[in-house]
């Protein structure tokens, strides 16, 4: 066994002991009220109810579940993942059980839990953006909709939703008339300018926007000679992406005004004090239950150690809170 | 959770015998079920790694001891399995379990044959542990024990102490039949049919091709047949829909089933008619 | 100290021992005839001399200088490096000695080299570039020009060349007007559509075109409340973007018919596989530099092996070799 | 080059001193280089750490045997160094060097004045042994040690067997003079310039700020000095452009200058007047 020596925080232990009030981790955004910032990614936790064993779902800002289509979706083939340095590469295919099965199955369990419940919806024309929302928003337990729009555009030759300023728009605004519920838009990075994107959206009247689904990105195997992936490409997400995901929440908030959900590689508290420093007003956790399930709990007990050692009182004190050279 | 590692034992080059201190999982855990263990905390690997529950472990010799622990065999294959390997007697892991559905023993089970290629008998050992344990068969149980040479022919005396009768083969014929493991057992089965031994369970696991002809015999044979499937997995409780495997029976009409959650351990045999195509 | 035990690997060693015959990794692309398929990246070598006492640079397939601009540019304020999981952010903001000093200080010394060399050049406007390429034509120890198109266009309002097909197509064809040396593009990875580049690049008279460049990326000092970098983003490169790259290079080599050279993340022969497969005819070793000086020589070792291993003669046979399911 | 560790003594709760076999890097080294160690082979750290040469070492009581080794003393920080504290002898490790620019020593010092902050002792001991080797002083040699509690007082005794006098500081006061090392440092400067003793060569190493002080002060006296300075580094060996710091001289007017390559020991008193303003 090898010995683990400590490692020496810069700042004395002092520091956090001077200011022992319990930090206020409270956040409103979009016109939602959530206990705390730390939210699940869509997809990265089931319903909900698969990680109940592990973790109490009461103490999760908000639960982002699975995004959901208008029809049950089978899914891509398998292999659907591959993992990469840092990294984990995956093509689920947004594999889902379908809306009506969503409310009759998965809703119930969570009626039971007091956190927040974004539903994620997909669609592949703005007509099934649009009967999701209408659909969803008359469930009370429905508090959100995300809006995943890095789905392929069948009307478009289908290039993605997200990539490009005027799809956005156009889903963004369809979906705004047909829903009166607290609306975020989910942003794809594979774009050249994704602060453009986040505007396109904030026009068309969503809520928030939150950022970065998953990096395109491919592997394979060397020794069969094939994508690592039976569908070739997939997407990227943890640890890898983070500097990238760092990046697009700092200059999206710059470039709206309306508040920024970030994630990308969140594994710990300090993860996600960068991306609320950067300017995010609340964080998503995703791959990183995969290693390890206690992680939203572990990230927010982070976030209020920090508060705690610098004396922030409110999470507004530290988003955006960045001196820039 | 955490467990303690009480002992990494070197079985040969590449097998590790791994057992670990936790008794929670261990007295939940049912044959054919799994955890997922986080081999080191860097980044790389970053994901979880599965391995079946391999045994149960107490360490008092009293037969109706409770379980303290489990054990854990693996090959080294890769990464995250050499790091594994590395960890001493007094380390402690993070794990989770135990996870996915195992063999289902529900039903008297009179004649049960066990087939394993290599690592697969991993699985099928606390399955011949618990087949011992509970049963009174009116026939010796059987295991066929494949693999490429006699390095990978592993547990041959544990499994013989539950009273199991032993086919082995080799690819190189290092030690028993020279050949595919498919084939002692293939034959085994055809006298058995021609016997009228047709109270035969089978149990598999092992590389996916071994298991598609086993499942393939076990229908032409109407027997009644699980098999325990691997997929690469990410979250392992059915969150993530990562690990799916095209296996379908006439039970479960959808096309993608969640090794972690609807498996690691599927029907294969008689009830499978659904989709006899696709395997 | 921990046991390293060995790995096994999955097929036998027979198989290697079976055909012993050293394969021939020679590699004709865009006029050049390279030794073997191993170039160093620009901006990760120095200007060749650096790396000269750590390894034979004959062994080089090509040498990839620091770019290069028409005056001297001191570069970004420090800090310039960060360290990110399994990545490097730097902002070194092009610093270099200008074409002037390059002639004169740093071309000496390859002419003592054998391996070809390849000098990067950047510009801030279309005039700029064209200077470069006249002038460097006029060496003959210049064997090809890379041109960096990640450069703020100062005429476009600082939008980098590489970000837009029509302001590619104009910097690329300039340069194919003012140089007769073969001519490569390097590609920006923080677009929307990099294939739609890459042919813009190939339409305007490219030999081929390498990629990627590094990911548009930010770290936050979470103590200190600052960005890690002075120039608050920077380029991502290293491990983590692999995936990335091995996308981009699989959809880029599907959409041209000129060569593509492949780079990012490589770190040994097996990922360098992973890129000739994915379509690259030849790859570049770059942040690997900094972790082992030695990378390129055993990169190149790791190719042959793989080659031997599964009885490929040339590299024509792996080159794209993958099958789609 | 691959360097066999012959001892990884832990001095305090967060400092090391780690012996290395490599004679080559060893005979080549001068004062104030510094070496890039990788610390596992993991994908993180990614990078190299850079660490000066503590000191040469070697096997033999001789005073005049080869150098066989080195010496490095490091501060566990994060994770790069805290890897490097669980190594344990016998291991091995990925290393280069010597490299960057050390320490000037070639005009005769007739009073060198050494001044240290925390780890900054590291390479100044090595300093102190040559010193202490090729020079007949007419003056005592002395150092200035500072930290913040007295187990930041590093080698104490290495630099006094060297001949050298001590003059100690601790921010809480737990080990001589309480509070910052500048103080005794400028009293000391100011009394020797009172007295005439104006030949006068500083060496400091230690935090930028520090670092800054010290240069202010040589100037100001218009005295000879030499600093070295740290900066986050990726190649070590002046490829990448990483490393820079504005630090310039009247030889050397570009803004910008590597730490790995001019560095990491730059020329800071009388000889830096033409930026004195940026420092
Ligand atoms: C339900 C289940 C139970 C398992 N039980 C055992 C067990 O009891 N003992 C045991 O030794 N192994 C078992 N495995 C396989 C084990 O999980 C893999 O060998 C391990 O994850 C490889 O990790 P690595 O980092 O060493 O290899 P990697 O570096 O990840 O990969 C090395 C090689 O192993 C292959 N591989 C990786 N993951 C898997 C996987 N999940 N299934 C099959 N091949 C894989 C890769 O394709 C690659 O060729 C089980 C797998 C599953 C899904
Ligand atoms: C020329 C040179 C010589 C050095 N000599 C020594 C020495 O003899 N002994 C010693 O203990 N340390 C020395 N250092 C500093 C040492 O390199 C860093 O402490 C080490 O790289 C930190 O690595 P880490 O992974 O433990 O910390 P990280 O996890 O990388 O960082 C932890 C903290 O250390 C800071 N840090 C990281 N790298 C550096 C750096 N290069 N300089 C200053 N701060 C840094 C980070 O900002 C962060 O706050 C030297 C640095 C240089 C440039
Ligand atoms: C297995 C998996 C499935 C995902 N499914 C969805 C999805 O259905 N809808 C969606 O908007 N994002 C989906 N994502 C993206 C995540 O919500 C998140 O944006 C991304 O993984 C980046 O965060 P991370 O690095 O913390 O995982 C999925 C990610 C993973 C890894
Ligand atoms: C420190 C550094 C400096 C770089 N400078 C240049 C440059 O001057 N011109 C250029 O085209 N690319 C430059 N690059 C990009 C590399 O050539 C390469 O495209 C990128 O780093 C991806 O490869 P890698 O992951 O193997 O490093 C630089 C990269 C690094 C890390
Ligand atoms: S591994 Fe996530 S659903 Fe099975
Ligand atoms: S660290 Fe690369 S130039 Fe100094």
């Amino acid at each position: 066994m090898t010995r683990k020596p400590e490692i020496r925080s810069q700042e004395s232990e002092a520091g956090i002991r001077s200011s022992c009030r319990q930090p206020d981790t409270r956040i409103r955004l979009a016109g939602l009220e959530l206990k705390n910032p730390v939210m699940v990614a869509s997809g990265t936790f089931g319903y909900g109810e698969e990680y109940s064993r592990f973790i109490d779902l009461n103490q999760l800002g908000a639960i982002v579940v699975k995004g959901i289509s208008l029809h049950p979706m089978e899914g891509n083939p398998p292999p659907r993942l591959a993992e990469t340095p840092a990294g984990l590469l995956n093509s689920i295919g947004l594999q889902n059980v379908g809306l009506e099965a969503f409310i009759k199955t998965k809703l119930p369990f969570l009626e039971s839990i007091d956190s927040l419940v974004i539903v994620n919806i997909l669609g592949h024309t703005i007509d099934e953006y649009v009967a999701l929302a209408t659909e969803l928003s008359k469930h009370s337990r429905v508090d959100a909709l995300e809006l995943n729009i890095s789905c392929p555009n069948v009307d478009k030759g289908g290039l993605a939703f997200g990539t490009d300023c005027q799809s956005t728009f156009e889903v963004v605004q369809a979906v705004r008339q047909a829903t009166g519920l607290p609306l975020i838009t989910k942003l794809s990075p594979n774009v050249t300018n994704i602060a453009a994107i986040a505007s396109s959206a904030q026009e068309a009247g969503t809520d928030a926007v939150s950022l970065i689904n998953t990096v395109l990105g491919m592997a394979i195997d060397i020794h069969q000679r094939k994508p690592a992936l039976a569908r070739v490409v997939g997407g990227l997400s943890g640890p890898a992406i983070k500097p990238i995901a760092v990046r697009m929440v700092f200059q999206v908030s710059q470039a709206v005004d309306i508040p920024v959900i970030g994630m990308g590689g969140i594994m710990n508290g300090d993860d996600a004090v960068e991306f609320l420093l950067a300017g995010a007003s609340a964080i998503s956790v995703g791959t990183a239950h995969f290693v390890d399930p206690e992680t939203p709990i572990k990230v927010l007990k982070g976030i209020e150690k920090y508060m705690m050692r610098y004396q922030f009182n409110t999470l507004a004190d530290i988003i955006g809170n960045l001196t820039i050279p | 959770m955490t467990a303690k590692i009480i002992e990494n034992y070197r079985i040969s080059s590449y097998y590790y015998r791994l057992t670990l201190d936790c008794a929670e999982i261990a007295q939940k855990a049912a044959p054919g079920q799994f955890v997922m263990i986080r081999v080191n905390h860097e980044v790389e690997p970053l994901l979880r790694r599965p391995f079946s529950i391999h045994r149960q472990w107490t360490s008092s010799s009293h037969r109706s001891a409770q379980a303290e622990g489990i054990q854990i065999l693996f090959r080294i294959v890769g990464k995250g399995t050499a790091h594994l390997a590395s960890l001493s007697r007094g380390a402690k892991i993070d794990i989770i379990g135990p996870l996915g559905q195992g063999f289902r023993l529900k039903t008297a089970i009179s004649h049960p044959l066990l087939i394993a290629g290599g690592i697969g008998a991993a699985p099928l050992l606390f399955l011949a542990d618990r087949i011992e344990e509970a049963q009174a068969l009116p026939l010796q149980p059987r295991l066929f024990l494949g693999g490429k040479t006699k390095e990978d022919i592993l547990c041959r005396e544990d499994f013989e102490k539950d009273g199991f009768s032993l086919h082995i083969s080799t690819e190189d014929g290092s030690m028993g039949h020279k050949g595919l493991i498919m084939e002692p057992f293939s034959d085994y089965l055809k006298q058995a049919m021609l016997s009228g031994k047709n109270e035969i369970t089978i149990f598999a696991c092992g590389p996916l091709p071994l298991m598609y002809k086993v499942a393939e015999a076990a229908r032409q044979y109407n027997l009644s047949c699980q098999v325990s499937l691997e997929q690469k997995m990410a979250c392992g409780v059915g969150a993530c829909l990562g690990c799916v495997i095209e296996w379908a029976d006439a039970d479960n009409p959808s096309r993608y089933r969640r090794v972690c959650k609807e498996g690691p351990v599927f029907e294969a045999g008689r009830r499978c008619e659904a989709r006899r195509q696709e395997l």
